[in-house]
């Protein structure tokens, strides 16, 4: 097993997220678990993000103020192995966003439930008839 | 075809409210629609084939109008119908980009 | 070259967002501020000159051989570009939010602050999305309006808004997320996020499965921004379920997403005729569903929303065709529709403030009560069914043209078929509000519309009817810059 | 290694499990330990500063969310 591997399994734990999540999304009736598919698609995607930055055998792209000191050459050695950051400074934008998304939509949910006394998206929205 | 129009106006009940004028004009309209839609997709291929493939057409438009009832209950604001349509959707757009038809 | 005047558009915005929040409950402070927030808004587009600005330390770098750009230069900062173009969409978008947010202050007696700063975070995210030259930047906008819509909506609309924003954050959510995998499926195999870059890295390199996926997953995310095929009873429930003058905002920013976005699919993958195909064929079968829903509808308020989705699936048609006459008229008809849609919605929003209601069953005989209004009304729906000297003229016939001119003449039939149930659909609207005489049970002692037009709405139906009037009668400065913006994006920014 | 591969068996596992529950308690639960396997794996591929922020939100505030929201609604899924 070597770093490589780790690298496609993890793109295909992401894609069984995401997969979990649209069918969560599609054929689940509670609200809840919905909305619980709309966070799971969200994490298949920053799985995906942060695994495109790993790099099998590298070292995580912060260099402390004491290792740059003690050698300023270390610069150029940890260029070569740190894992690729732009992916990161996106998932953590993406982790925030789909926060607030599911906070406005639990939020929503309770309106939707004192009124229909249920979480049931047949029984919400049963007045469009199909 | 006498009764036509009470016909029709049975069928139009199923929407509920809606005027019967509006309901025969959206038919004529979804009626002029298919043909033009089915030019255009067949306009390519080989005019023997194009024709057989247009009769046939006509045949199934005949059969089965009015449309108008179909295509609104096709289009509420249900979850479950939006759903459904996304999905189906998502599959044929990415069949269309990957397959390359 | 950087223009001071280009991030003030995103930012002040964004700051008023936060500060009206933080008043919201201070009456006098809010409308005051409330006001002054707007005219920057609407001043800012008209004096900013044009140009780029960069956001970060490292305008531009040399090459980076690791990267495989054909390029000298690969930009490392956050890129705003400001144009024509940008300017014509931001300045729209902050003249209908002026009148969302005047109508909110004129007429409520409680204003609320958290209310305005979701207009405002809106705006902020619109502009952002139309001049952001950074997918990425793009797409945490293209959210945050996502959520700042769902918010309006569920700030004014009852139980039926809590319905139509859940869904539309679920399926947001989902269209989002696509967005986000096809740029990092980009970010994956070319490494850069500026869309001048990745159109240079793409360029002849159509034939790799990860970009034909991305191109997919990119394409989905723009039908749900843009409310096309399977994603219309989604935006039109969210038209109906907001107050109008609401949904004349949301209908112009989705209209002005709608064609930022499709200028950004047309400028990185251009060359796919698949991709085109694609948005051709779902922006028709949008027009015609669209234009036969409204025609059905028993409620003033959702027949727009149909007839603005409809009128989203026309845009989408030139814009799909791909050819550069048919991306100019589209750009010009988005333009022209989003301002005789949103004259629409308000005339409809002042029925919906005096009658409180716009079902058909309850109105009626309004031609006596509101001659004026009806007057306005049926230039509006004149406007939007495409009779000439209006704007709408000038960028349907474009349209057709277009659709002739790239080899589909049943396109061409085909819009002109959907503008005719338009206009159906609008006079239907039309004469059962203001002509019929109402004499059912429901109806009697129901309707009263008091004299007058208040200032606010009066102003605000003149203004946008002498712009309808005005690019109507003089289309060609507009058309001829949306015609060079089309060039560009065809040959190359 | 193989601790990278027991993570991505717990994620997918927990996340199978969570949605098939009846009991919505037990699902914010075991939605729980998704975010927190989610977030070990983030550190195990060397993000750093993402496993931190993911172990806060995924694994305590989202779940603490959603339980609020059980709380004031139904429990049990009809």
């Amino acid at each position: 097993m070597n770093g490589s591997e780790v690298q496609f399994w993890s793109f295909v734990t992401a894609a069984l997220l995401m997969i979990i999540g649209i069918y969560a999304i599609i054929f689940m009736d509670n609200i809840i678990k919905k909305i619980i598919g709309v966070m799971l698609i969200g994490d298949g995607v920053n799985l995906v993000l942060i695994t495109e930055g790993f790099k099998p055998g590298g070292i995580v792209p912060i260099i402390s103020e004491k290792l740059y000191n003690q050698s300023p050459g270390i610069f150029q050695e940890f260029a070569d192995q740190a894992s690729y950051s732009l992916p990161f400074a996106l998932v953590l934008t993406n982790i925030v966003i789909g926060a607030s998304t599911l906070a406005v939509l639990l939020g929503i949910t309770i309106k939707l439930y004192q009124h229909y006394n249920s979480l049931s998206v047949h029984e919400i929205f049963k007045e469009e008839k199909i | 075809m006498d009764n036509l129009y009470d016909y029709l106006h049975e069928k139009f009940k199923a929407l509920g409210g809606t005027q019967i004028g509006s309901g025969l004009s959206a038919e004529f309209i979804l009626l002029a629609f298919f043909p033009l839609v089915l030019i255009a997709l067949l306009r390519g291929v080989n005019d023997t084939i194009a024709i057989v493939l247009a009769l046939l057409f006509i045949v199934a438009v005949v059969f089965s109008a009015p449309f108008v009832v179909k295509v609104s209950k096709e289009n509420t604001d249900h979850y479950n119908i939006a759903a459904f349509y996304v999905a189906i959707v998502m599959g044929i757009v990415m069949f269309i980009m990957l397959g390359g038809i | 070259m950087n223009s001071e005047l280009i991030p003030l558009m995103v930012i002040f915005p964004l700051i008023s967002a936060i500060l009206l929040n933080l008043m919201h409950g201070k009456d006098k402070v809010v409308r005051a501020y409330g006001i002054l927030a707007m005219l920057v808004v609407l001043v800012v587009p008209i004096f900013a000159s044009y140009g780029n600005h960069l956001f970060g330390a490292h305008p531009v770098v040399d090459t980076l051989p690791q990267l495989k750009i054909s390029l000298s230069e690969v930009n490392l900062a956050i890129e705003y570009n400001f144009a024509f173009l940008q300017k014509a969409l931001v300045f729209l978008l902050a003249a209908i939010a002026t009148f969302a947010v005047l109508s909110h202050i004129s007429n409520e007696k409680k204003v609320s602050g958290v209310y305005l700063s979701m207009i405002m975070l809106s705006i902020a995210a619109v502009s952002a999305v139309v001049m952001a030259n950074d997918i990425f930047n793009m797409f945490v906008f293209l959210e945050i309006m996502t959520i700042a819509q769902a918010a309006i909506v569920i700030a004014v609309g009852g139980v039926s808004g809590y319905k139509a924003a859940f869904k539309y954050l679920v399926f947001g959510g989902v269209a989002g997320a696509s967005i986000l995998l096809g740029i990092a499926l980009l970010l994956g195999t070319f490494g850069v996020l500026n869309i001048s870059d990745l159109h240079n890295s793409l360029s002849g390199n159509m034939t790799n499965p990860i970009v034909l996926t991305a191109v997919g997953l990119i394409v989905i995310g723009w039908l749900f921004e843009s409310g096309l095929f399977p994603f219309h009873t989604i935006k039109s429930n969210m038209y109906s379920a907001a107050k109008p003058d609401i949904a004349a905002l949301l209908q112009t920013q989705t209209k002005i997403v709608l064609v930022a976005l499709a200028i950004v699919l047309l400028r990185l993958f251009g060359g796919y005729s698949n991709m085109t195909a694609v948005m051709l064929g779902l922006s028709v079968g949008t027009l015609i569903i669209g234009s036969v829903m409204a025609l059905l509808q028993t409620d003033f308020r959702r027949l727009l929303a149909f007839t603005a989705v409809s009128q989203a699936g026309l845009v989408g048609i030139g814009i799909g065709l791909g050819t550069r006459l048919g991306i100019a008229a589209g750009i010009f008809h988005a333009i022209n529709d989003a301002i005789a849609m949103s004259l629409l919605f308000i005339t409809v929003y002042f029925i919906y403030e005096r009658a409180k209601t716009t079902e058909f069953k309850r109105l009626g005989g309004l031609l006596v009560q509101a001659p004026k209004l009806a007057f306005i009304q049926i230039i509006g729906i004149l406007i939007v069914s495409g009779v000439p000297p209006f704007n709408a003229y000038q960028s349907e016939f474009r349209i057709i043209d277009a659709t002739i001119q790239a080899g589909h003449p049943e396109l061409g039939v085909l819009v002109i078929l959907g503008t005719i149930l338009t206009f159906v659909a609008l006079m239907k609207g039309f004469y059962l509000t203001f002509l019929k005489e109402n004499t059912t049970k429901i109806a009697l002692g129901k309707v009263h519309i008091y004299n007058g037009l208040p200032t606010v709405t009066y102003v605000t139906l003149i203004i946008l009817v002498i712009a309808c009037v005005g690019i109507g009668l003089f289309p060609m400065p507009f058309y001829d810059r949306a015609y060079s913006v089309a060039l560009k994006i065809l040959v190359g920014w | 290694m193989i601790i990278e591969f027991v993570l991505m068996f717990v994620i997918v596992a927990s996340t199978l499990l969570a949605l098939v529950q009846k009991d919505l308690m037990r699902t914010v639960i075991i939605i729980g330990f998704q975010g927190l396997g989610l977030a070990l794996l983030y550190q195990r591929l060397l993000a750093a500063d993402v496993a931190v922020t993911q172990a806060i939100l995924g694994s305590a505030l989202l779940p603490g969310l959603i339980a609020v929201t059980v709380f004031k609604t139904r429990r049990s899924q009809e």
